[in-house]
């Protein structure tokens, strides 16, 4: 069980061509989400955001939210790398992995740990807009 | 020793410092530690506050050595929705 | 859109890592789905199996499937690669992605995308296991 | 010209081949050019068929310069369930 908070920017393929586990024969299936910044939310061009964390916590809240999706779903092994910092559109924001013998776990559990880390991990975002800079107020639904 | 106060995101730039220290023996709960360092202004109602890097509640109790945190509503993960 | 049939091994990221698309910002969440060979099914051990398809038809079909999905989702992208011929446990056996500006939609997709393969793409697989080879009869629910 | 008759998987090993051709004027359905190749034996309830590499009926009609296909359900994908 991987999880990582990253201050540069980072290529989500080679983390998981790095990071993929030697399961000997017995992962089926392998489900991964990636979250990338985009330069539109909520209808205005968003050219750069901050996003804060509170060291420490964030990692151990991460942390908890990888060893609930293991277990719940017997997976394999399981993956957070997460960025903070200054991020810019087209870079990786957030990356998950959940390896498992079944596809229906793999995707259960992915989606598990990106919907939680949404609603219960320490990050904050700053946006930079043309018109100034401010903080996003809340979490759309996640829809 | 004291307990240690930290803040973060729009709170953090709202009480213009980004972490403080208090007294343990002037404060028995998280409310309290709140009446400490907020001048008198009632807890905000979404505020989310953790001890020691677990989420607690506004009657949760504080120790000597005891890590604060005060902060926003959440909102990371992706800028994806 | 990429469907491609596979007769030689192929590792998943490094196809992920050619072919994402540029989405100049507009890209928010990438679904992923990689199936791999276990050694083990249905109780028995597995050796090896060998994946026939139907030339021209399975390629149709697969492509039929992405379009579908690429419609239903408004999708940014989407990519199916498929292996066929002999296949040892831990080897990738197919991948599937779906690009989308939200993550609710870049799921969807994912999981649509394996699972009408799963049920319609002409496929079939035949086992070889340590007492010989067996074709295996029909796949079990998707769970 | 000819109708082209395509046998996959389990169903190719037993029918000892993977294709065959029809004269086009002998079958006017995918059920009749079955007959013509499968000795007599009945149409198998859960045989899967295409016409042009889009699956077909039993009474789908073929035409001359058709390929036609018999083949098992399909058990293809991922070896994960």
């Amino acid at each position: 069980m991987i999880v990582e908070i990253r201050t540069a920017p980072f290529d989500p393929w080679q983390e998981l061509s790095r990071r993929t586990p030697d399961a000997g024969g017995r992962c089926g299936a392998t489900a991964v989400f990636v979250g990338t910044m985009r330069d539109f939310n909520e209808g205005v061009s968003v050219r750069e955001m901050f996003l804060e964390h509170y060291p420490g916590m964030t990692e151990k809240h991460l942390e908890t939210i990888v060893e609930e999706a293991v277990a719940r779903w017997e997976l394999l092994d399981a993956l957070i790398v997460h960025r903070v910092g200054q991020i810019r559109p087209d870079e990786t924001i957030v990356l998950v992995a959940a390896w498992a013998a079944h596809r229906a776990e793999a995707f259960a559990a992915a989606r598990y740990l990106i919907e939680e880390l949404k609603s219960r991990a320490p990050f904050w975002k700053k946006e930079s807009l043309p018109q100034g800079e401010r903080w996003v107020a809340k979490n759309t639904p996640a829809g | 020793m004291a307990i240690v106060v930290k803040f973060f995101a729009s709170l953090r730039e709202r009480m213009g410092c980004a972490e403080t220290t208090l007294d343990a023996q002037q404060v028995k709960t998280v409310a309290e530690v709140w009446q400490r360092v907020a001048d008198g202004e009632p807890l905000p109602a979404n505020l989310l506050m953790a001890v020691n890097m677990e989420y607690a509640e506004a009657d949760s109790e504080v120790r000597d050595g005891d890590e604060v945190a005060f902060f926003p509503p959440v909102t990371g993960g992706a800028h994806d929705r």
